[in-house]
Protein backbone atom coordinates (compact mmCIF):
# COMPACT_ATOMS: atom_id res chain seq x y z
CA UNK A 1 0.00 0.00 0.00
CA UNK A 2 2.31 2.73 -1.22
CA UNK A 3 -0.45 5.33 -1.03
CA UNK A 4 -0.65 4.93 2.76
CA UNK A 5 3.12 5.31 3.05
CA UNK A 6 2.83 8.56 1.09
CA UNK A 7 -0.03 9.65 3.35
CA UNK A 8 2.10 8.99 6.41
CA UNK A 9 5.04 10.98 5.01
CA UNK A 10 2.68 13.87 4.14
CA UNK A 11 1.35 13.87 7.70
CA UNK A 12 4.93 13.95 9.04
CA UNK A 13 5.74 16.93 6.80
CA UNK A 14 2.57 18.82 7.75
CA UNK A 15 3.19 18.20 11.43
CA UNK A 16 6.79 19.37 11.18
CA UNK A 17 5.70 22.50 9.29
CA UNK A 18 3.20 23.21 12.04
CA UNK A 19 5.80 22.70 14.75
CA UNK A 20 8.21 25.08 13.04
CA UNK A 21 5.85 27.90 12.12
CA UNK A 22 3.06 28.00 14.69
CA UNK A 23 3.53 30.25 17.70
CA UNK A 24 1.12 28.82 20.22
CA UNK A 25 2.60 26.11 22.46
CA UNK A 26 -0.48 23.90 22.25
CA UNK A 27 -0.27 23.98 18.45
CA UNK A 28 3.31 22.78 18.62
CA UNK A 29 2.24 19.79 20.68
CA UNK A 30 -0.63 19.16 18.25
CA UNK A 31 1.94 19.16 15.45
CA UNK A 32 3.97 16.64 17.40
CA UNK A 33 0.98 14.34 17.76
CA UNK A 34 0.30 14.63 14.00
CA UNK A 35 3.91 13.56 13.36
CA UNK A 36 3.33 10.64 15.71
CA UNK A 37 0.30 9.44 13.76
CA UNK A 38 2.19 9.80 10.48
CA UNK A 39 5.12 7.71 11.69
CA UNK A 40 2.81 4.97 12.91
CA UNK A 41 1.05 4.91 9.53
CA UNK A 42 4.38 4.60 7.71
CA UNK A 43 5.61 1.73 9.90
CA UNK A 44 2.38 -0.27 9.71
CA UNK A 45 2.02 0.25 5.95
CA UNK A 46 5.55 -1.10 5.40
CA UNK A 47 4.54 -4.39 7.02
CA UNK A 48 1.46 -4.92 4.88
CA UNK A 49 1.42 -7.63 2.25
CA UNK A 50 -1.28 -7.52 -0.39
CA UNK A 51 -4.14 -9.97 0.01
CA UNK A 52 -3.12 -11.37 3.39
CA UNK A 53 -4.99 -11.42 6.70
CA UNK A 54 -4.23 -10.37 10.26
CA UNK A 55 -1.82 -12.60 12.26
CA UNK A 56 -4.48 -14.16 14.48
CA UNK A 57 -5.09 -17.88 14.20
CA UNK A 58 -8.67 -19.13 14.26
CA UNK A 59 -10.87 -21.62 12.43
CA UNK A 60 -10.03 -20.13 9.04
CA UNK A 61 -6.30 -19.68 9.52
CA UNK A 62 -4.30 -22.66 10.74
CA UNK A 63 -0.68 -22.26 11.93
CA UNK A 64 0.59 -24.62 9.23
CA UNK A 65 0.10 -22.41 6.18
CA UNK A 66 0.36 -19.19 8.20
CA UNK A 67 3.65 -18.19 6.62
CA UNK A 68 1.93 -17.62 3.28
CA UNK A 69 -1.22 -15.99 4.58
CA UNK A 70 -0.45 -13.43 7.30
CA UNK A 71 0.94 -9.91 7.26
CA UNK A 72 4.11 -9.03 9.14
CA UNK A 73 3.37 -9.04 12.91
CA UNK A 74 6.48 -7.14 14.04
CA UNK A 75 5.49 -3.62 12.85
CA UNK A 76 2.11 -4.06 14.55
CA UNK A 77 3.80 -5.00 17.81
CA UNK A 78 6.23 -2.08 17.61
CA UNK A 79 3.52 0.47 16.83
CA UNK A 80 1.39 -0.94 19.66
CA UNK A 81 3.98 0.10 22.20
CA UNK A 82 4.81 3.33 20.36
CA UNK A 83 1.23 4.60 20.61
CA UNK A 84 1.14 4.17 24.38
CA UNK A 85 4.47 5.92 24.76
CA UNK A 86 3.20 8.70 22.50
CA UNK A 87 0.35 9.37 24.89
CA UNK A 88 2.71 9.48 27.87
CA UNK A 89 5.12 11.86 26.13
CA UNK A 90 2.27 14.12 25.03
CA UNK A 91 0.98 14.29 28.58
CA UNK A 92 4.47 15.13 29.86
CA UNK A 93 4.86 17.94 27.31
CA UNK A 94 1.47 19.35 28.23
CA UNK A 95 2.44 19.40 31.89
CA UNK A 96 5.63 21.28 30.92
CA UNK A 97 3.47 23.81 29.08
CA UNK A 98 1.22 24.22 32.09
CA UNK A 99 4.26 24.78 34.25
CA UNK A 100 5.74 27.32 31.83
CA UNK A 101 2.42 29.12 31.74
CA UNK A 102 2.36 29.18 35.51
CA UNK A 103 5.76 30.88 35.64
CA UNK A 104 5.41 33.39 32.85
CA UNK A 105 1.70 33.56 32.11
CA UNK A 106 2.06 33.28 28.39
CA UNK A 107 1.49 30.54 25.85
CA UNK A 108 3.24 32.18 22.90
CA UNK A 109 6.62 30.71 22.07
CA UNK A 110 7.97 34.16 21.13
CA UNK A 111 7.61 35.32 24.73
CA UNK A 112 10.15 32.80 25.92
CA UNK A 113 13.38 34.43 24.83
CA UNK A 114 15.91 33.32 27.43
CA UNK A 115 17.61 30.99 24.98
CA UNK A 116 17.31 33.27 21.98
CA UNK A 117 20.47 34.24 20.19
CA UNK B 1 -13.43 0.15 -3.71
CA UNK B 2 -10.87 -0.05 -0.91
CA UNK B 3 -8.63 2.35 -2.81
CA UNK B 4 -11.50 4.87 -2.93
CA UNK B 5 -12.02 4.58 0.81
CA UNK B 6 -8.31 5.10 1.44
CA UNK B 7 -8.18 8.15 -0.83
CA UNK B 8 -11.23 9.75 0.81
CA UNK B 9 -9.88 9.03 4.28
CA UNK B 10 -6.47 10.38 3.30
CA UNK B 11 -7.88 13.65 2.01
CA UNK B 12 -9.97 13.99 5.17
CA UNK B 13 -6.90 13.30 7.32
CA UNK B 14 -4.80 15.91 5.55
CA UNK B 15 -7.65 18.43 5.85
CA UNK B 16 -8.02 17.63 9.55
CA UNK B 17 -4.27 18.08 10.02
CA UNK B 18 -4.44 21.57 8.51
CA UNK B 19 -7.50 22.30 10.62
CA UNK B 20 -5.64 21.22 13.75
CA UNK B 21 -2.84 23.65 12.91
CA UNK B 22 -4.76 26.63 11.57
CA UNK B 23 -8.22 26.79 13.17
CA UNK B 24 -8.69 29.86 15.38
CA UNK B 25 -10.50 28.04 18.15
CA UNK B 26 -8.11 25.83 20.11
CA UNK B 27 -10.89 23.46 21.19
CA UNK B 28 -11.84 22.74 17.59
CA UNK B 29 -8.19 22.20 16.74
CA UNK B 30 -7.82 19.60 19.49
CA UNK B 31 -10.94 17.79 18.31
CA UNK B 32 -9.64 17.84 14.72
CA UNK B 33 -6.44 16.19 15.90
CA UNK B 34 -8.52 13.50 17.61
CA UNK B 35 -10.36 12.96 14.32
CA UNK B 36 -7.03 12.28 12.57
CA UNK B 37 -6.40 9.39 14.93
CA UNK B 38 -9.93 8.06 14.46
CA UNK B 39 -9.52 7.96 10.68
CA UNK B 40 -6.06 6.43 11.07
CA UNK B 41 -7.60 3.58 13.04
CA UNK B 42 -9.93 2.82 10.11
CA UNK B 43 -6.84 2.68 7.88
CA UNK B 44 -5.18 0.23 10.29
CA UNK B 45 -8.19 -2.08 9.91
CA UNK B 46 -7.68 -1.94 6.12
CA UNK B 47 -3.99 -2.73 6.67
CA UNK B 48 -4.97 -5.92 8.59
CA UNK B 49 -3.68 -4.75 11.97
CA UNK B 50 -6.70 -4.89 14.33
CA UNK B 51 -4.59 -4.64 17.48
CA UNK B 52 -3.12 -1.34 16.39
CA UNK B 53 -6.55 -0.12 15.31
CA UNK B 54 -8.00 -0.75 18.76
CA UNK B 55 -5.10 0.95 20.48
CA UNK B 56 -5.20 3.97 18.19
CA UNK B 57 -8.96 4.37 18.55
CA UNK B 58 -8.81 4.13 22.33
CA UNK B 59 -5.64 6.10 23.01
CA UNK B 60 -5.16 8.42 20.06
CA UNK B 61 -8.69 9.68 19.75
CA UNK B 62 -9.89 9.08 23.30
CA UNK B 63 -7.33 9.61 26.00
CA UNK B 64 -5.07 12.06 24.14
CA UNK B 65 -8.05 14.35 23.55
CA UNK B 66 -9.02 14.10 27.20
CA UNK B 67 -5.48 14.95 28.33
CA UNK B 68 -5.38 17.95 25.98
CA UNK B 69 -8.76 19.15 27.25
CA UNK B 70 -7.71 18.86 30.88
CA UNK B 71 -4.55 20.85 30.14
CA UNK B 72 -6.53 23.49 28.24
CA UNK B 73 -8.92 23.74 31.17
CA UNK B 74 -6.06 24.30 33.61
CA UNK B 75 -4.45 26.97 31.42
CA UNK B 76 -7.69 28.83 30.72
CA UNK B 77 -8.55 28.83 34.40
CA UNK B 78 -5.24 30.46 35.28
CA UNK B 79 -5.82 33.13 32.67
CA UNK B 80 -9.27 33.92 34.03
CA UNK B 81 -7.87 34.23 37.52
CA UNK B 82 -5.25 36.67 36.25
CA UNK B 83 -7.84 38.87 34.57
CA UNK B 84 -10.01 39.18 37.65
CA UNK C 1 9.25 36.10 7.71
CA UNK C 2 12.84 34.94 7.36
CA UNK C 3 12.15 32.21 9.91
CA UNK C 4 9.18 31.02 7.88
CA UNK C 5 11.40 30.88 4.80
CA UNK C 6 13.97 28.73 6.57
CA UNK C 7 11.22 26.46 7.86
CA UNK C 8 9.96 26.06 4.30
CA UNK C 9 13.44 25.15 3.08
CA UNK C 10 13.82 22.64 5.90
CA UNK C 11 10.47 20.99 5.19
CA UNK C 12 11.20 20.82 1.45
CA UNK C 13 14.56 19.20 2.17
CA UNK C 14 12.84 16.65 4.37
CA UNK C 15 10.37 15.95 1.59
CA UNK C 16 13.31 15.41 -0.78
CA UNK C 17 14.71 12.90 1.70
CA UNK C 18 11.41 11.07 1.81
CA UNK C 19 10.93 11.02 -1.95
CA UNK C 20 13.46 8.26 -2.77
CA UNK C 21 12.13 6.26 0.17
CA UNK C 22 8.69 6.30 -1.41
CA UNK C 23 9.81 5.53 -4.94
CA UNK C 24 12.44 2.93 -4.08
CA UNK C 25 10.57 0.84 -1.55
CA UNK C 26 9.07 -2.27 -3.07
CA UNK C 27 5.99 -3.59 -1.29
CA UNK C 28 6.74 -6.75 0.65
CA UNK C 29 5.83 -9.93 -1.17
CA UNK C 30 6.78 -12.36 1.58
CA UNK C 31 7.73 -12.22 5.22
CA UNK C 32 11.23 -11.38 6.32
CA UNK C 33 13.36 -13.96 8.07
CA UNK C 34 12.45 -13.03 11.65
CA UNK C 35 8.76 -12.72 10.93
CA UNK C 36 8.79 -15.98 8.99
CA UNK C 37 10.31 -17.74 11.97
CA UNK C 38 7.70 -16.24 14.30
CA UNK C 39 4.91 -17.23 11.93
CA UNK C 40 6.20 -20.78 11.55
CA UNK C 41 7.03 -21.61 15.14
CA UNK C 42 5.09 -19.04 17.15
CA UNK C 43 1.85 -20.96 17.54
CA UNK C 44 3.50 -24.30 18.35
CA UNK C 45 6.16 -22.81 20.65
CA UNK C 46 4.11 -20.40 22.73
CA UNK C 47 0.54 -21.57 22.18
CA UNK C 48 -0.96 -18.11 21.68
CA UNK C 49 -3.48 -17.64 18.88
CA UNK C 50 -2.70 -13.94 18.47
CA UNK C 51 0.77 -13.69 16.99
CA UNK C 52 1.09 -9.97 17.79
CA UNK C 53 0.56 -10.80 21.45
CA UNK C 54 3.27 -13.42 21.46
CA UNK C 55 5.66 -10.97 19.82
CA UNK C 56 4.80 -8.20 22.30
CA UNK C 57 4.78 -10.31 25.46
CA UNK C 58 7.41 -12.96 24.87
CA UNK C 59 9.63 -12.59 21.82
CA UNK C 60 10.08 -8.85 22.34
CA UNK C 61 9.16 -8.90 26.03
CA UNK C 62 12.15 -6.78 27.01
CA UNK C 63 10.88 -3.96 24.79
CA UNK C 64 7.57 -4.05 26.60
CA UNK C 65 9.36 -3.98 29.95
CA UNK C 66 11.25 -0.89 28.80
CA UNK C 67 8.06 0.70 27.57
CA UNK C 68 6.31 0.13 30.89
CA UNK C 69 9.35 1.69 32.56
CA UNK C 70 9.03 4.76 30.32
CA UNK C 71 5.37 5.05 31.30
CA UNK C 72 6.31 4.80 34.96
CA UNK C 73 8.95 7.51 34.67
CA UNK C 74 6.53 9.77 32.81
CA UNK C 75 3.89 9.36 35.48
CA UNK C 76 6.45 10.10 38.17
CA UNK C 77 7.56 13.21 36.27
CA UNK C 78 4.02 14.49 35.90
CA UNK C 79 3.35 13.88 39.57
CA UNK C 80 6.56 15.70 40.48
CA UNK C 81 5.75 18.76 38.38
CA UNK C 82 2.12 19.08 39.40
CA UNK C 83 2.72 18.48 43.08
CA UNK C 84 1.99 22.07 44.11
CA UNK C 85 -1.71 22.34 44.60
CA UNK C 86 -3.39 25.68 44.09
CA UNK C 87 -6.41 25.61 46.32
CA UNK C 88 -9.17 27.73 44.94
CA UNK C 89 -12.61 27.56 46.50
CA UNK C 90 -14.86 27.36 43.52
CA UNK C 91 -18.47 26.79 42.68
CA UNK C 92 -18.99 23.71 40.68
CA UNK C 93 -21.95 22.41 38.85
CA UNK C 94 -23.20 19.01 39.88
CA UNK C 95 -23.62 16.39 37.19
CA UNK C 96 -27.18 15.70 36.22
CA UNK C 97 -29.21 12.81 37.57
CA UNK C 98 -29.27 11.03 34.22
CA UNK C 99 -25.48 11.04 33.97
CA UNK C 100 -25.09 9.81 37.55
CA UNK C 101 -27.47 6.88 37.30
CA UNK C 102 -26.22 6.07 33.83
CA UNK C 103 -22.67 6.00 35.15
CA UNK C 104 -23.54 3.72 38.06
CA UNK C 105 -25.06 1.35 35.55
CA UNK C 106 -22.40 1.60 32.84
CA UNK C 107 -19.28 1.59 35.00
CA UNK C 108 -19.26 -2.14 35.88
CA UNK C 109 -20.01 -2.98 32.25
CA UNK C 110 -17.11 -0.91 30.94
CA UNK C 111 -14.69 -2.31 33.52
CA UNK C 112 -15.89 -5.82 32.68
CA UNK C 113 -15.23 -5.08 29.02
CA UNK C 114 -11.71 -3.90 29.82
CA UNK C 115 -11.00 -7.04 31.85
CA UNK C 116 -12.40 -9.16 29.01
CA UNK C 117 -10.06 -7.44 26.57
CA UNK C 118 -6.92 -8.10 28.55
CA UNK C 119 -7.80 -11.61 29.67
CA UNK C 120 -8.47 -12.61 26.05
CA UNK C 121 -5.34 -10.88 24.80
CA UNK C 122 -3.80 -14.13 23.53
CA UNK C 123 -6.89 -15.17 21.56
CA UNK C 124 -8.46 -12.06 20.04
CA UNK C 125 -7.20 -8.62 19.02
CA UNK C 126 -6.49 -6.55 22.07
CA UNK C 127 -4.55 -7.08 25.23
CA UNK C 128 -3.08 -5.33 28.21
CA UNK C 129 -2.63 -1.87 26.75
CA UNK C 130 -6.10 -1.65 25.23
CA UNK C 131 -7.80 -3.13 28.29
CA UNK C 132 -5.94 -0.74 30.58
CA UNK C 133 -7.03 2.21 28.45
CA UNK C 134 -10.66 1.07 28.55
CA UNK C 135 -10.50 0.84 32.35
CA UNK C 136 -8.92 4.30 32.52
CA UNK C 137 -11.75 5.72 30.40
CA UNK C 138 -14.27 4.15 32.79
CA UNK C 139 -12.55 5.98 35.65
CA UNK C 140 -12.72 9.22 33.65
CA UNK C 141 -16.46 8.70 33.31
CA UNK C 142 -16.66 8.28 37.07
CA UNK C 143 -14.64 11.47 37.61
CA UNK C 144 -16.96 13.37 35.28
CA UNK C 145 -20.13 12.16 36.89
CA UNK C 146 -19.09 12.81 40.47
CA UNK C 147 -17.02 15.94 40.85
CA UNK C 148 -15.82 15.29 44.38
CA UNK C 149 -14.77 11.74 43.68
CA UNK C 150 -11.12 11.12 42.95
CA UNK C 151 -9.39 7.78 42.93
CA UNK C 152 -7.22 7.23 45.96
CA UNK C 153 -3.60 8.05 45.31
CA UNK C 154 -2.21 5.35 47.60
CA UNK C 155 -4.30 2.57 46.11
CA UNK C 156 -3.16 3.57 42.61
CA UNK C 157 0.47 3.61 43.70
CA UNK C 158 0.22 0.21 45.35
CA UNK C 159 -1.60 -1.31 42.39
CA UNK C 160 1.00 0.03 39.98
CA UNK C 161 3.99 -1.04 42.07
CA UNK C 162 2.62 -4.49 42.81
CA UNK C 163 1.71 -5.27 39.22
CA UNK C 164 5.09 -4.00 38.04
CA UNK C 165 6.90 -6.11 40.63
CA UNK C 166 4.90 -9.21 39.75
CA UNK C 167 5.62 -8.58 36.08
CA UNK C 168 9.36 -8.69 36.75
CA UNK C 169 8.91 -11.73 39.04
CA UNK C 170 7.12 -13.51 36.19
CA UNK C 171 10.06 -12.72 33.97
CA UNK C 172 12.56 -14.09 36.48
CA UNK C 173 10.43 -17.23 36.98
CA UNK C 174 10.66 -17.72 33.24
CA UNK C 175 14.43 -17.34 33.50
CA UNK C 176 14.68 -19.97 36.24
CA UNK C 177 12.07 -22.52 35.19
CA UNK C 178 12.05 -22.18 31.39
CA UNK C 179 14.24 -20.93 28.58
CA UNK C 180 14.88 -17.29 29.37
CA UNK C 181 13.71 -13.96 30.75
CA UNK C 182 9.93 -13.53 30.25
CA UNK C 183 9.62 -17.02 28.79
CA UNK C 184 6.00 -18.08 29.18
CA UNK C 185 6.49 -21.84 29.14
CA UNK C 186 6.88 -22.47 32.87
CA UNK C 187 3.10 -22.81 33.04
CA UNK C 188 1.45 -25.56 30.94
CA UNK C 189 0.64 -24.48 27.41
CA UNK C 190 -2.82 -26.06 27.45
CA UNK C 191 -5.11 -26.55 24.51
CA UNK C 192 -4.58 -24.19 21.59
CA UNK C 193 -7.31 -21.55 21.34
CA UNK C 194 -8.82 -21.97 24.81
CA UNK C 195 -8.72 -19.26 27.45
CA UNK C 196 -6.45 -21.21 29.83
CA UNK C 197 -3.66 -21.69 27.34
CA UNK C 198 -0.42 -20.10 26.17
CA UNK C 199 1.36 -20.59 29.50
CA UNK C 200 2.02 -17.35 31.34
CA UNK C 201 0.98 -14.97 28.54
CA UNK C 202 -2.52 -14.18 29.95
CA UNK C 203 -1.06 -13.62 33.42
CA UNK C 204 1.69 -11.32 32.14
CA UNK C 205 -0.68 -9.40 29.88
CA UNK C 206 -3.18 -8.95 32.72
CA UNK C 207 -0.40 -7.55 34.90
CA UNK C 208 0.61 -5.17 32.09
CA UNK C 209 -3.04 -4.16 31.73
CA UNK C 210 -3.37 -3.39 35.44
CA UNK C 211 -0.13 -1.41 35.43
CA UNK C 212 -1.00 0.62 32.32
CA UNK C 213 -4.52 1.27 33.59
CA UNK C 214 -3.28 2.44 36.99
CA UNK C 215 -0.66 4.70 35.40
CA UNK C 216 -3.08 6.33 32.95
CA UNK C 217 -5.63 6.87 35.73
CA UNK C 218 -2.82 8.43 37.75
CA UNK C 219 -1.92 10.85 34.94
CA UNK C 220 -5.54 11.88 34.38
CA UNK C 221 -6.15 12.14 38.10
CA UNK C 222 -3.20 14.47 38.59
CA UNK C 223 -4.21 16.64 35.65
CA UNK C 224 -7.85 16.74 36.72
CA UNK C 225 -7.44 17.17 40.44
CA UNK C 226 -4.96 19.99 40.31
CA UNK C 227 -7.57 22.73 40.52
CA UNK C 228 -9.30 21.33 43.55
CA UNK D 1 -32.73 -14.78 5.73
CA UNK D 2 -29.97 -12.90 3.97
CA UNK D 3 -32.62 -10.96 2.04
CA UNK D 4 -34.45 -9.96 5.25
CA UNK D 5 -31.16 -8.87 6.79
CA UNK D 6 -30.33 -6.77 3.75
CA UNK D 7 -33.75 -5.07 3.82
CA UNK D 8 -33.49 -4.27 7.54
CA UNK D 9 -29.96 -2.88 7.02
CA UNK D 10 -31.27 -0.74 4.18
CA UNK D 11 -34.02 0.71 6.39
CA UNK D 12 -31.38 1.44 9.03
CA UNK D 13 -29.22 3.17 6.42
CA UNK D 14 -32.21 5.34 5.43
CA UNK D 15 -32.58 6.42 9.05
CA UNK D 16 -28.86 7.20 9.25
CA UNK D 17 -29.19 9.32 6.10
CA UNK D 18 -32.17 11.16 7.59
CA UNK D 19 -30.12 11.83 10.71
CA UNK D 20 -27.30 13.31 8.64
CA UNK D 21 -29.84 15.44 6.73
CA UNK D 22 -31.26 16.63 10.04
CA UNK D 23 -27.82 17.69 11.25
CA UNK D 24 -27.47 19.80 8.13
CA UNK D 25 -30.95 21.30 8.07
CA UNK D 26 -32.00 21.95 11.68
CA UNK D 27 -31.88 25.53 12.97
CA UNK D 28 -29.93 25.36 16.26
CA UNK D 29 -27.57 23.01 18.06
CA UNK D 30 -30.18 21.35 20.25
CA UNK D 31 -32.43 20.41 17.35
CA UNK D 32 -29.42 19.20 15.43
CA UNK D 33 -28.30 17.09 18.34
CA UNK D 34 -31.75 15.59 18.64
CA UNK D 35 -31.82 14.66 14.97
CA UNK D 36 -28.29 13.31 15.17
CA UNK D 37 -29.08 11.17 18.22
CA UNK D 38 -32.58 9.81 17.75
CA UNK D 39 -32.30 8.94 14.09
CA UNK D 40 -28.81 7.51 14.37
CA UNK D 41 -29.69 5.40 17.41
CA UNK D 42 -32.55 3.73 15.57
CA UNK D 43 -30.53 3.61 12.37
CA UNK D 44 -27.52 1.88 13.90
CA UNK D 45 -29.72 -0.56 15.84
CA UNK D 46 -31.50 -1.59 12.64
CA UNK D 47 -28.25 -1.71 10.71
CA UNK D 48 -26.55 -3.99 13.25
CA UNK D 49 -29.57 -6.27 13.56
CA UNK D 50 -29.76 -6.57 9.80
CA UNK D 51 -26.06 -7.37 9.69
CA UNK D 52 -26.53 -10.08 12.31
CA UNK D 53 -29.49 -11.57 10.44
CA UNK D 54 -27.68 -11.44 7.14
CA UNK D 55 -24.74 -13.50 8.39
CA UNK D 56 -27.03 -15.85 10.23
CA UNK D 57 -24.97 -17.49 12.94
CA UNK D 58 -25.46 -17.91 16.67
CA UNK D 59 -22.31 -16.04 17.73
CA UNK D 60 -22.89 -13.24 15.26
CA UNK D 61 -26.45 -12.57 16.47
CA UNK D 62 -25.31 -12.53 20.10
CA UNK D 63 -22.52 -10.06 19.33
CA UNK D 64 -24.81 -7.68 17.47
CA UNK D 65 -27.36 -7.82 20.31
CA UNK D 66 -24.64 -6.87 22.80
CA UNK D 67 -23.57 -4.02 20.52
CA UNK D 68 -27.17 -2.82 20.25
CA UNK D 69 -27.52 -2.86 24.05
CA UNK D 70 -24.36 -0.78 24.39
CA UNK D 71 -25.67 1.74 21.87
CA UNK D 72 -29.01 1.96 23.67
CA UNK D 73 -27.29 2.61 26.99
CA UNK D 74 -24.59 5.03 25.94
CA UNK D 75 -26.03 7.12 23.12
CA UNK D 76 -28.81 8.95 25.05
CA UNK D 77 -26.56 9.60 28.05
CA UNK D 78 -23.74 11.08 25.99
CA UNK D 79 -26.02 13.32 23.95
CA UNK D 80 -27.77 14.44 27.13
CA UNK D 81 -24.42 15.43 28.66
CA UNK D 82 -23.43 17.25 25.45
CA UNK D 83 -26.69 19.19 25.27
CA UNK D 84 -26.47 20.14 28.94
CA UNK D 85 -22.91 21.36 28.52
CA UNK D 86 -23.90 23.35 25.44
CA UNK D 87 -26.72 24.97 27.42
CA UNK D 88 -24.46 25.91 30.28
CA UNK D 89 -21.77 27.53 28.19
CA UNK D 90 -24.49 29.74 26.84
CA UNK D 91 -25.27 28.66 23.31
CA UNK D 92 -28.57 30.29 22.47
CA UNK D 93 -31.71 28.50 21.42
CA UNK D 94 -33.48 29.19 18.17
CA UNK D 95 -36.04 31.97 18.20
CA UNK D 96 -39.03 29.66 17.77
CA UNK D 97 -38.46 27.97 21.14
CA UNK D 98 -41.43 28.12 23.49
CA UNK D 99 -40.15 26.40 26.62
CA UNK D 100 -36.76 26.24 28.34
CA UNK D 101 -37.06 24.35 31.61
CA UNK D 102 -33.34 23.95 32.15
CA UNK D 103 -32.87 27.72 32.28
CA UNK D 104 -35.28 27.97 35.22
CA UNK D 105 -33.47 25.28 37.17
CA UNK D 106 -30.10 26.74 36.37
CA UNK D 107 -29.80 28.92 39.46
CA UNK D 108 -30.21 26.35 42.18
CA UNK D 109 -27.99 23.80 40.49
CA UNK D 110 -24.73 25.40 41.65
CA UNK D 111 -23.18 23.62 44.58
Amino acid sequence: MTIITILGFLLIIIGLWGMLTRKHLFRIILGFSIIDTGIHLVIVSLGYIKGRTAPIFDADLSPIDAINRIVDPIPSALVLTAIVIGLAVTALMLVYVIQMHRHKGSLEISDYEELKW
Amino acid sequence: MILTIIIVLGILMLAAAFMALYLKDLLSAIIASGAISLMASVIYIILAAPDVAMTEAAIGSGLTTIVFLYALHLVRKKQEDKHD
Amino acid sequence: MIKRFFSLIFVVLLALVFLPLVTEIKPLSELGMTSAKYAEDGAAELGAANLVTSVVVTYRGLDTLGEVTVLFITTAGIGFMLRRKTILPEKKRRASEILKSGTSFLLPLIILFGVYIFVHGHLTPGGGFQGGVVIASAIVLLMLSDINMHPDHNILNWLESLSGAFYVIMGILGLILAGGFLDNRFLPLGEFGKIFSAGAIPVIYSLIGLKVGAELVGILNKLGREDK
Amino acid sequence: MAMAGAIISLIGAVFLFLGALGVLRMPDIYNRMQAGTKATTLGSILFLLGLGLGHFHKVCICKTIILVLFIIFTNPISSHALARAAHYIGIRLTKKTVLDKLHEEDREELV
